[in-house]
């Protein structure tokens, strides 16, 4: 049985070794005895205290744990290694707020919200980042395929789980002094009725968000 | 217009705060149009742009106006030749809708149900408006790869070595990033019939690392279709004048010979 | 100046983070201000020092310094990813993007694009997969060497020519490539004198990735 120093050691040598986050059920596989979940948690947690003073941190992520660079160390990063990832056009960047804020969601919900075309290269380059893929399809006509986050999309942007996104509730608060919450329900079902046009498929995201 | 501005003013609170001044006017100046236009991402941004640099109150909105200035716009838009998305001229077909519903006497006994014509407008613009804060919200995250890096440090291993695999797409992702770095936008335009061109510049010079010498003719491979004799012949000339290769003829209706540039040096 | 241990802790991070060995000029890009090789080699040495009892080691190799696994965590890695596909850098990656889209270029041609000098490293692995050969040299002073995708490469990515690339323009249309900075002001004016919170910041960064 390994002593609690050689454990930790061996953690942090898989987890340094790994770019990818490790889950605990990888973590698991690293020892030849049992390990309680509870037991590796603790380690972590030791691991994670014993790192903190660095520019380097053990973080908590989606798909488990992984050592990554504070972000107060980018411009070192920058230094070092001028190849990096491109910052995406605001299509792109609005296109996977609103997969990521009302998934699942089809290119038709997407091009309603945004009000114009959602091309095809657009999509492809969130799946080929790997950072989007297809959960389903609805079940109209054409069989649109329905899109969603990935895990891999939560890892990149460091976060556990969508609840921790920016709260859309507080983005909506800084847009306008107006209360927007009192006069939304009321104007949903309204909306439909008033609607002159075919702007009335527009109720669907409203309804995939309830979905 | 001077009107509508102040009638704007009482409502000139955002974000809960007083406005210290009106924006001077309404209008962009006509040389910063085109970029300005360029970057909106469509109707709804544009009809953003213009309820916002206004203070026009988003849940009040005065149609009249705001539909003039879209319309003049998309007219400008027009004049200017860019690209206009049909989107836009949905858009103002539903503005123009919406105003003249404004105009109509309501039945008083309907008056009870009748919708506000703008909800829809109104709720589409906020929730847009939403996405677009969501989106930058989004952009600032600290992201693996580029704030932040992912440590993998060296595992050092007995076994062979296993190749990575690339496809095309990969591909595409490093030129993303290389684009995004370099701004080769303007320099670096290739397209698909730029980039069958290279090709066969390249198909060139490995033939005549081969042979030293070809003659003009015998680089060209007829049976392949019309296009290739003219990719064959623009790759020629791109490699002349790029000083790869050097072509000469004796004479008039000689044979052409093709060697590449100072081959005998080697 | 730094202090040894802040300067001690910035090394390691920037050793972690670099997937290829760093070298002492590398290593002196860190820092503002003129540091000596021998006070570099000292906290170097300092380093290996404190990582002594660890599963990963900071090593000196002919290129420069990198941590990586003891040789007895072998066995332990393999336990954690038996199918976990290798990847090429992005430094390489991009060569191989450069020479496939603009060939046939010489190293220089590619160092001008990538704006970082390239290392005869990374075309020799490209050369040793068989992906690219030099099809002849430029007739201008050192007549470098000309490089070109081989038809290996194409067989390899599943491609009949290099036509059925990814288009570039495409590719081009899914960033911010330019600065919007010339859209943003007219609109942000009325935001950023009335915005008391984060909102009205939110116009900075695209801003500052023009710089």
């Amino acid at each position: 049985m390994l002593n609690p120093t050689d454990a930790r050691r061996l953690i942090e040598a898989a987890l340094l070794a790994s770019a990818e986050p490790l889950s605990l059920a990888d973590l698991k596989r690293l020892f030849d005895e049992e390990i309680g979940a509870d037991t590796l948690r603790r380690l972590l947690g030791e691991l994670r205290e014993e790192w903190s003073g660095r520019a380097v941190e053990l973080v908590n992520l989606a798909s488990g744990w992984r050592f990554q660079t504070r972000p107060e160390f980018q411009p070192f990063v920058e230094r070092l290694s001028p190849e990096r990832p491109p910052r995406y056009s605001r299509a792109v960047m609005e296109t996977l707020a609103i997969i990521a804020y009302r998934q699942p969601v089809t290119r038709g919900d997407i091009e309603d919200i945004r009000g114009v075309t959602v091309s095809a290269q657009i999509i492809q380059t969130l799946e080929n980042r790997g950072w989007i893929d297809a959960v389903g399809h609805r079940d109209t006509p054409g069989r649109p395929a329905l899109y969603a986050t990935t895990k891999k999309f939560l890892d990149d942007l460091g976060l556990r789980s969508l609840e921790e996104l920016p709260a859309l509730e507080e983005i909506a608060r800084t847009l306008q002094l107006e209360p927007v919450t009192p006069q939304e329900p009321p104007a949903e079902p309204a909306a439909q009725s008033g609607a002159p046009d075919g702007s009335g498929a527009d109720s669907e995201p409203s309804a995939a968000r309830a979905a | 217009m001077n009107g509508e501005a102040a009638q704007a003013a009482p409502v000139a609170k955002l974000y809960g705060e007083p406005l210290i001044e009106l924006p001077a006017d309404l209008y962009i100046p006509p040389d910063a149009l085109e970029v300005i236009l360029e970057a909106f991402e469509g109707p709804l941004d544009l009809l953003l742009y213009l309820i916002r640099k206004q203070n026009l109150d988003i849940l009040d909105i005065p149609m009249a106006p705001l539909t003039r200035q879209y319309l003049e716009y998309v007219e400008m838009m027009r004049r200017k030749n860019l690209e206009l998305a049909a989107e836009y001229l949905v858009m103002a077909a539903m503005l123009m809708a919406i105003k003249s519903r404004m105009l109509l006497p309501r039945p008083p006994a309907a008056e009870e149900e009748e919708v506000d014509p703008r909800a829809e407008l109104v709720r589409r613009l906020l929730e847009y408006e939403q996405i677009k804060q969501a989106a930058r919200r989004l952009d600032e995250l600290p992201q693996v790869g580029r704030e932040v890096v992912a440590i993998a440090v060296w595992v050092e291993k007995s076994v062979a070595e296993r190749l990575p695999q690339v496809d095309p797409q990969d591909l595409a992702e490093a030129w993303r990033s290389l684009l995004a770095r370099a701004r080769l936008a303007a320099h670096h335009r290739v397209t698909r019939e730029e980039l069958s061109v290279r090709e066969h510049m390249s198909r060139v010079l490995r033939r005549l690392q081969q042979q030293r010498v070809a003659e003009f003719r015998e680089l060209f491979e007829p049976e392949r279709g019309v296009a290739v004799l003219i990719v064959t012949l623009l790759a020629l000339l791109e490699l002349g004048r790029e000083a790869l290769i050097e072509i000469t003829q004796a004479e008039c209706f000689a044979p052409i010979y093709v060697k590449l540039a100072h081959a005998e040096s080697h």
